[in-house]
């Protein structure tokens, strides 16, 4: 079925354009008719191709579809290909479904907005490119989604352009990820000159036989790439700000699929990276970092956006530990999981937001279970999986699958993602209590409808069974994920001490949230963000933003400032006027006096003679 | 001073010719500053004389008369030129002041 | 076939002279008729030109005696490259013809006339392969323009004239030594004094005064590009120029130095390019660096794009004195898509400028709402401009990054951090021109966009993309002719 | 050794107009009949310039020498005189009937002076036609009746020019002391019993000479004399006289080897380079554009001096083709100034000329353009064909000096243009312009086509210069001793 592999990216692109040159004539709901064929026969077409890949003949191998060649100068050749294997299928799948499922969500959350085309626009742009990037066989091909999914979160957080704050986290997002970009940029020339073309196989095959320094080089930039898309420490300043956009896009941008985009790339070259230990070691250091950064600010936070966001973020780097420990389907599994509880929780958070007035800050809402409760069980499946509540939910398998090959390389990195499921149960639960238990602080209108509960509903059941796919030896081994994905990242290494890694596993989350029903449990008085300085400083990112400022952000614009206008033509002026203060001294020798002219001509005519003689 | 030797009268002529020169650069007198000319043409001519007389040819004279009547023909056209400045209304022969012409 | 060539530099000029003096009498409109017949009868003839030759290498020639005493002839030859930016050309002239009814309102023929006879000497210059007549080109291009900035400029206009004619015209007085060296060089050698192109090329291979006759060449086309340090005309004459000269500036006038280094400095003196190779590349890489950092303290929008241009042209310098063929390709590319995504934000910016009645960003803002399309294409030659992945300009700077990073990879780390600031001054401009609250100052209200200027803008857009998605087909246009004799088979000498 | 003498037609035939408009003025003034006269006489010596010679005289000494080069400066003199004598016509110069006539008359006397200089091969020839032009000369500037300042710039070039001449004869006394020749030619000064006299006589010579081409730092007088005299004069001191010396100069020195540094080499290399920056640094900063002109004239004697400088094959035939070009464009800027604009030679007066006067703002700055040496121009041609020259002779340091200097030129020249097209400043009165009469109108046109065709078609005039790179002939037995 190679001919539907070009049809997945094709429709949402489609849709893009249809809306584009519409010119926003189109009506509310049709748009949202269109958006929804689209993406569905985009879903549609996925699943089947997934179906029939996968009882295909080669179901282990990969399936290939050259579209046109890019470039083709001298020895260097790229071109446009897709490639279907079993990992880009799973990315495929992630995020042409659930992307269809936001995108529904979508439809009701921004009915009443003016702009609701432009909006579709930018996000099937923006899935479009998502899928070029997981689905093209080239590098090249990947950079082109790699950038589109880049403008397109630029866009969609700025897309209230009306607001200067949402035009300046656009900004900032779209400048800190351009930074890896560039990296990633700078890989490729690498690899492109080292390997003379840029398809992951190629790549693949030539990396063991060229120079270490230059493999180690191109790992550490795909690496520094692969940071600055997935918010991972230093360069994770862009995404709580990017929570200004609509709350959809948080969902599906900064949840579920182009922060994952990093991570996607790095299991797909996982070849290269092996024989690089060292950027592996820096990886798994860099996710364990984030891990408790991330979970330490989401525990203080206030916006019930920016506490998701940080979770995000920490959870982002439990797959970064996995890669660097070479845990490759859990990463992948993770980011499965992720993907669906993530996406739910924003979704859920987005309903109440909606429900409450735009209102974001979880200590104006309280008592919000009576309100809404379908939107409560949701959140509350969100947050069990999140939080990693043992057995039921999702995100406590993929975990366990992490922290035990985390443990099986180095006992530290199982221990900080032991203390970072600690965080998360608390914080995550913090935010619940806080939000939907004691009484209410605001009161919700209206009621979520059904074309939001649907999505809401399915991403619930799957954030709770999702996990059931992959089950660890030590209770009833169930392996289809990872056989599903061996062929590709190869076999599952042997693990050690599965049993007890697991009860501590399960028991610290609980503990976690118990310890956050004793600090917020609902009592008498509303609680209160508490506000000491400490605090404000995790709250602010632990201080990196204002340091980033001071350093780089401010010295950069007050420097051009000073030069605004370049001291270079200031130097030719210079040369202007002492060119006229020349002409004007040569003038001075016209005095109009006869005498002082026949002195001149003696004085030329003595000089001459010396000149002479 | 025998004649076939005409440094000596080449040097007489420098000086005329040079004290012509500091005239015009001194005098401010313009009748004056004509007369200086006048003293480096014939500062020239004497030149000619001399050169003349080691060749023992004739070209020094007719060059000779040449410049005399130059000088004279100048002469004559400079105090027209004098009188006629006078008359447009510059009062004064002095070369200095009141110039209107300058950079 | 044989006139074809001389007929795409006479053509424009022609009918240049024609609108003018058609605006002697006559209804307002007949000037901007007859340049719009005269650029389609230019196209006519591209198309055909382009669909009869064939090949790598020259496509075309002619030549015909002009000072036969001092063996200067007109002549002319094409290659790819040349045809490649000849298309260039006319893509720029179009807008700036079609474009300028709107903001011309007294003596629109002479208009025309200038802003043909400007296009008309472009396309002398990319044409010509006589040294002399080259020259003379590279000096009447820029009259007409001078002429169009004193008359149609802003209110600075006449410092700023002044300047860049002198930087112009000066650097220009220094290649014209250049090429006197290389014929004195060439009479001396075979004893005949000409000035053909391929024949001094062989020449100045060998010569052991490569080097400095170089520098010559090298310096006029830096000012023309321009590139540090030489740029410091370049920002004032764009921003005081009227719209239609700007684009001319920036879309096409640029492209003649970039076209002259390739041509007349890495073709003929292949060594004493190596040479200089890494001084170029470091000024080329400080110039991109540079530039953008400045690009983000303007508060006037045309001095935005005019650094912002500057930044780019960088990517070219470092292409050509890659000495790489993809380099060089990749240059060529930059220069197609530079062209065409600059000379589309100055239209944008011309526009804003005449609705709003303002450059300053300051004044600016919150023009989202009242001007969607515009925004929309802003937004996406902004984007090409910072070099988004299936717009041009990228292919440009991957290509020339490509090829020089096998020169030098920390240049090449740098000039790709370029990627980055130029992010940063363009969203910047993007954020203070079209986001934010709507302040909305300036007399005239702002209307729909007019269709010519949306039309224009479409077609560039579709352009562009097709350059960033399917760009092979001019690269295999754009490998310059080479100049060993065997090849020449098409620029044998004129019939005397 | 029997060499005969001959004399040129043109000489004769202006001799004998000479005669006759001062018969016309002894009898009775008519200005009108004068200048008709006057013109006439200029066309026939133009005519008796091709015509083969009439006149020998029989005797041992060559005063003039019948070449191509001669013959070619003479047109070019004759043809700027008539010129000025066109642009004199109804000018505030010969207004008044009562003087008017005798400016004709002098007139045909500066064109016999420098006609005769420009075959002088031999000093009494030379030196008559040099005052044969500069006594009238003075007579042409103080002419502005009433006009001190005339008066004022004829006082200056009468004492300055007495001074340059009294050099010029000093020298020529030296040289002849050491030659025993009075050949018009430079002497070489390896062989002579003194030879440090023979250098001092050529510097001197070398020197009077510069003064009346006013090069630097013998020009200062140029700049105040155009200021202070007429128009049409001013276009007399910038153009014909120039033609003139400088015709005469490369004949003096066509026999010495500018290859090697000798003491006139070096001293004219000097000149040169202080001439082209001077010039345009002078004119850099002028508000008057006569004396703009007269620094931009400066710096072309300069220009002319790097191609003088620089022997070759192209030498003649360059510095031929730029005195051709600067006299076309030169005068065409005098022609101008004289019919619009007698009184405002401000640069400031020509503010919005574009609007008031189009054609003659589109004639000026074509002109201009020529000037500065940019296409379509023939200037520009001339400075290319310049700086082939110099290339030719490897005088490289000179020509980047010419490129610096013709930069700083641009900028003045260019102002001029920017001024044309700029709206006059309001605070400013308009000064009235004048419309030309006919003939100057005819003038102006033909000079600026002049200007363009030969600028873009330079092959005919660059042909007709090709046959006088045979150097002009250095005088017959000119190995000193007679």
């Amino acid at each position: 079925m190679a001919a539907l592999l070009p049809l997945i990216i094709l429709c949402p692109l489609a849709v893009a354009v249809i809306l584009l040159l519409s010119r926003g004539t189109m009506p509310a709901r049709a748009t949202c008719g269109l958006v929804g064929v689209g993406m569905g026969l985009c879903a549609l077409f996925g699943v089947i191709e997934a179906v029939t890949f996968l009882n295909g003949p080669d179901s282990t191998g990969a399936l290939h579809v050259v579209l046109w060649h890019w470039i083709h100068v001298g020895g260097f050749d790229t071109s446009f290909a897709l490639t279907l294997d079993r990992l880009s299928l799973v990315m495929m799948l992630v995020v042409s479904c659930i992307g269809f499922l936001i995108l529904v969500y979508a439809c009701s959350y921004m009915r009443d907005d003016p702009d609701i085309a432009r909006f579709f626009v930018y996000m099937n742009l923006f899935v479009a490119s998502m899928l070029l990037l997981v689905l093209s066989s080239d590098m090249i091909a990947v950079y082109f989604g790699w950038e589109g999914v880049g403008v397109c979160s630029y866009l969609l957080i700025g897309f209230w352009y009306h607001e200067t704050p949402n035009a300046n986290a656009a900004r900032k997002a779209f400048v800190v990820t351009r930074i890896g970009d560039a990296l990633f940029l700078v890989a490729l020339l690498l690899l492109a000159t080292g390997v003379g073309s840029l398809d992951f196989n190629a790549v693949i095959q030539a990396a063991p036989h060229a120079p270490h320094a230059a493999i180690t080089l191109a790992t550490l930039l795909l690496l520094g790439g692969a940071v600055a898309k997935s918010a991972q420490l230093p360069l994770q300043t862009w995404l709580p700000d990017a929570m200004a956009g609509p709350t959809p896009v948080s969902a599906l941008i900064h949840a579920a699929t182009m922060v994952t985009a990093g991570v996607y790339l790095i299991a797909r070259l996982h070849a290269v990276f092996l024989l690089t230990p060292g950027v592996m070691l820096l990886c798994a250091v860099i996710g364990f970092v984030t891990i408790l950064f991330a979970a330490g600010s989401a525990l203080v936070q206030t916006d019930i956006k920016r506490v998701l966001a940080y979770s995000t973020m920490s959870q982002l780097g439990y797959m970064y530990m996995a890669l660097g420990c070479g845990a490759w389907q859990g990463a992948m599994f993770h980011l499965v999981t992720h993907a669906f509880f993530k996406a739910l929780l924003f979704m859920a958070a987005g309903s109440i937001i909606l429900r409450v007035h735009h209102e974001q800050d979880i200590f104006k809402m309280g008592g919000l279970r009576q309100e809404m409760p379908g939107v409560f069980w949701a959140f509350i499946a969100g947050s069990a999986a999140l939080a990693g509540l043992p057995l039921i939910t999702a995100g406590y398998f993929s975990k366990e699958m992490i922290l035990t090959s985390a443990y099986n390389v180095a006992p530290l990195f199982w221990l900080g993602g032991i203390l970072g499921a600690f965080l998360t149960s608390i914080y995550i639960f913090r935010c619940v209590f806080i939000t939907f238990w004691g009484e209410a602080r605001t009161h919700a209108h209206g009621r979520t409808g059904i074309v939001q509960a649907v999505p809401l509903a399915i991403l619930g059941v799957l954030a709770i069974i999702g996990g059931w796919m992959e089950v660890p030896d030590s209770l009833g081994s169930v392996h289809i994920f990872s056989n599903l994905l061996s062929p590709v990242l190869g076999e599952l290494p042997e693990e050690h001490g599965g049993a007890v890694l697991l009860l501590i596993g399960s028991i610290v989350p609980l503990i976690g949230v118990s310890l956050a029903w004793m600090l917020w449990k609902p009592t008498g008085r509303a609680p209160e963000a508490l506000d000491q300085p400490l605090v404000r400083v995790l709250r602010a990112d632990w201080g990196f933003d204002a340091l980033y400022d001071v350093v780089f952000v401010r010295p950069y614009l007050a420097l051009g400032r000073l030069n605004r206008n370049d001291f270079i033509d200031r130097l030719y002026d210079l040369l202007a006027s002492v060119t006229q203060f020349f002409g004007r001294a040569f003038g001075l020798m016209q005095t109009g006096q006869v005498r002082r002219y026949a002195a001149w001509i003696a004085v030329g005519t003595v000089l001459a003679l010396c000149l002479a003689v | 001073m025998n004649p076939g030797d005409p440094i000596a009268a080449i040097a007489i002529a420098s000086i005329l010719f040079v004290i012509g020169l500091l005239g015009v650069m001194v005098r401010r007198n313009l009748l004056f500053m004509l007369i200086s000319v006048e003293i480096m043409l014939n500062a020239a001519a004497l030149a000619f004389i001399a050169a003349g007389a080691r060749w023992h040819a004739a070209d020094g004279q007719v060059m000779f008369l040449m410049i005399i009547a130059y000088a004279a023909a100048e002469a004559a056209v400079g105090l027209a030129i004098v009188l006629r400045m006078h008359a447009a209304g510059r009062g004064t022969l002095d070369a200095d002041t009141g110039n209107r012409l300058k950079g | 076939m044989m006139f074809a060539l001389p007929a795409l530099v006479a053509l424009p000029f022609f009918g240049g002279l024609a609108a003018w003096l058609s605006d002697l009498r006559g209804p307002a409109r007949t000037p901007w008729l007859v340049s719009l017949v005269t650029l389609a009868l230019q196209a006519l003839l591209l198309v055909d030109l382009s669909a009869t030759t064939f090949g790598p290498g020259w496509r075309a020639h002619f030549a015909a005696p002009w000072v036969s005493m001092l063996g200067i002839d007109i002549r002319f030859d094409m290659d790819g490259v040349s045809l490649v930016l000849l298309w260039l050309n006319l893509l720029i002239a179009i807008p700036t013809v079609l474009l300028c009814t709107r903001h011309v309102r007294d003596r629109p023929g002479l208009y025309q006339f200038l802003l043909l006879a400007t296009i008309a000497g472009v396309n002398g210059v990319f044409l010509s392969t006589d040294m002399f007549l080259f020259f003379c080109f590279w000096e009447l291009m820029l009259l007409p323009l001078f002429g169009v900035l004193l008359i149609w400029g802003h209110a600075d206009r006449a410092r700023v004239t002044l300047k860049f004619f002198l930087f112009t015209q000066g650097s220009g007085l220094l290649m014209l030594l250049s090429i006197l060296a290389l014929a004195v060089i060439n009479a001396h050698d075979t004893g005949v004094l000409t000035f053909n192109y391929f024949v001094l090329a062989q020449v100045a291979g060998h010569s052991f005064l490569a080097p400095t006759i170089m520098l010559g060449f090298l310096i006029a086309f830096a000012v023309k590009m321009p590139m540090l340090p030489f740029h410091v005309w370049q920002p004032d004459t764009y921003a005081e120029s009227p719209t239609a000269a700007s684009v001319l500036l920036a879309g096409i006038l640029s492209k003649t130095g970039a076209y002259g280094m390739i041509r007349f400095v890495a073709q003929m003196f292949p060594s004493a390019t190596a040479q200089i190779a890494p001084l170029m590349i470091a000024l080329g890489v400080i110039g991109i660096l540079y530039c953008a950092w400045l690009a983000v303290a303007q508060d006037d929008v045309k001095r935005v794009i005019a650094y912002s241009s500057i930044s780019h042209l960088g990517y070219i310098v470092l292409g050509v004195f890659s000495g790489t063929r993809v380099g060089t390709e990749g240059a060529v590319i930059q220069m197609v898509a530079h062209g065409l995504s600059t000379g589309a934000l100055f239209i944008i910016a011309g526009f804003v400028e005449e609705r709003t009645g303002t450059r300053d960003m300051r004044r600016l803002g919150g023009l989202w709402p009242a001007m969607p399309q515009f925004s929309a294409f802003a937004m996406f030659f902004t984007a090409a401009s910072l070099g988004l992945p299936g717009i041009g300009n990228f292919v440009g700077e991957f290509m020339t990054l490509l090829g020089a990073w096998q020169i030098s990879h920390v240049a090449t780390f740098l000039a790709a951090f370029g990627a980055v600031l130029s992010s940063v001054y363009a969203l910047t401009m993007m954020k203070r021109i079209f986001y934010g609250p709507a302040v909305i100052e300036g007399s005239q209200p702002l209307g729909a966009p007019s269709t010519p200027h949306l039309a224009v803008l479409g077609v560039a857009t579709v352009l562009l993309l097709v350059l960033g998605f399917y760009p092979q087909p001019v690269l295999d246009l754009s490998t310059p002719g080479s100049l060993h004799p065997q090849s020449l088979s098409l620029a044998e000498e004129p019939a005397r | 050794m029997m060499s005969f003498s001959f004399l040129p037609n043109a000489v004769l035939v202006l001799c004998v107009g000479a005669l006759v408009q001062m018969l016309g003025v002894a009898i009775g003034r008519n200005v009108a009949r004068d200048a008709v006269i006057g013109l006439l006489v200029l066309v026939a010596s133009l005519v008796a310039v091709s015509m083969p010679t009439v006149l020998y005289m029989a005797g041992s000494v060559a005063l003039f020498a019948p070449d191509v080069w001669a013959s070619y400066s003479a047109v070019l003199i004759i043809l700027s005189a008539i010129a000025i004598h066109i642009m004199s016509w109804r000018n505030a110069v010969v207004s008044d009937a009562t003087v008017g006539s005798e400016y004709y008359l002098l007139l045909t006397l500066a064109t016999l002076g420098g006609v005769s200089m420009t075959g002088a091969v031999h000093d009494v020839s030379f030196f008559l036609g040099l005052e044969t032009l500069s006594l009238p000369l003075l007579g042409l500037i103080a002419f502005r009746n009433g006009r001190i300042d005339a008066g004022e710039a004829a006082m200056k070039y009468i004492v300055l020019s007495g001074v340059a001449s009294a050099m010029l004869l000093f020298g020529f006394a030296l040289t002849y002391l050491e030659t025993g020749s009075l050949r018009f030619i430079a002497p070489n000064t390896g062989d002579m019993p003194e030879p440090l006299l023979a250098t001092m006589g050529t510097v001197l010579v070398l020197s009077g000479m510069f003064f009346k081409l006013s090069a630097v730092p013998f020009h200062l007088w140029l700049a105040d004399v155009l200021e202070g005299t007429s128009i049409p004069v001013a276009a007399l001191v910038a153009v014909l006289s120039k033609i003139a010396l400088f015709a005469a100069m490369v004949r003096y020195f066509a026999s010495v080897n500018l290859y090697m540094s000798g003491p006139a080499t070096n001293e004219v290399i000097a000149v040169a380079i202080l001439s082209m920056v001077g010039g345009n640094l002078l004119a850099l900063v002028q508000t008057d554009l006569r004396r703009m002109l007269a620094g931009s004239s400066i710096a072309h004697i300069g220009y002319l001096l790097v191609a003088f400088l620089s022997p070759g094959p192209l030498s003649f035939a360059s510095s031929a083709f730029y005195l051709a070009a600067y006299s076309v464009s030169t005068l065409g800027i005098f022609a101008l100034m004289a019919g619009i604009m007698p009184q405002g030679t401000d640069i400031r007066d020509w503010h919005g000329m574009f609007r008031r006067r189009p054609m003659a703002a589109a004639a000026m700055s074509i002109m201009l353009l020529s000037l500065a040496g940019i296409p379509p121009a023939v200037g520009f041609f001339a400075k290319f064909y310049i700086a082939a020259a110099g290339m030719a002779g490897g005088r490289l340091g000179l020509l980047l000096i010419l490129v610096m200097s013709s930069v700083i030129g641009l900028y003045y020249y260019l102002r001029v243009i920017r001024i044309m097209l700029m709206p006059a400043p309001v605070e400013r009165p308009e000064r009235e312009v004048t419309s030309p009469w006919f003939g100057n109108g005819a003038l102006i046109a033909v000079l600026a086509c002049v200007t363009l065709l030969f600028g873009v078609f330079p092959g005919t005039l660059v042909d007709l210069g090709r046959n006088l790179i045979v150097m002009p002939s250095p005088p017959p037995g000119s190995s000193g001793q007679p």
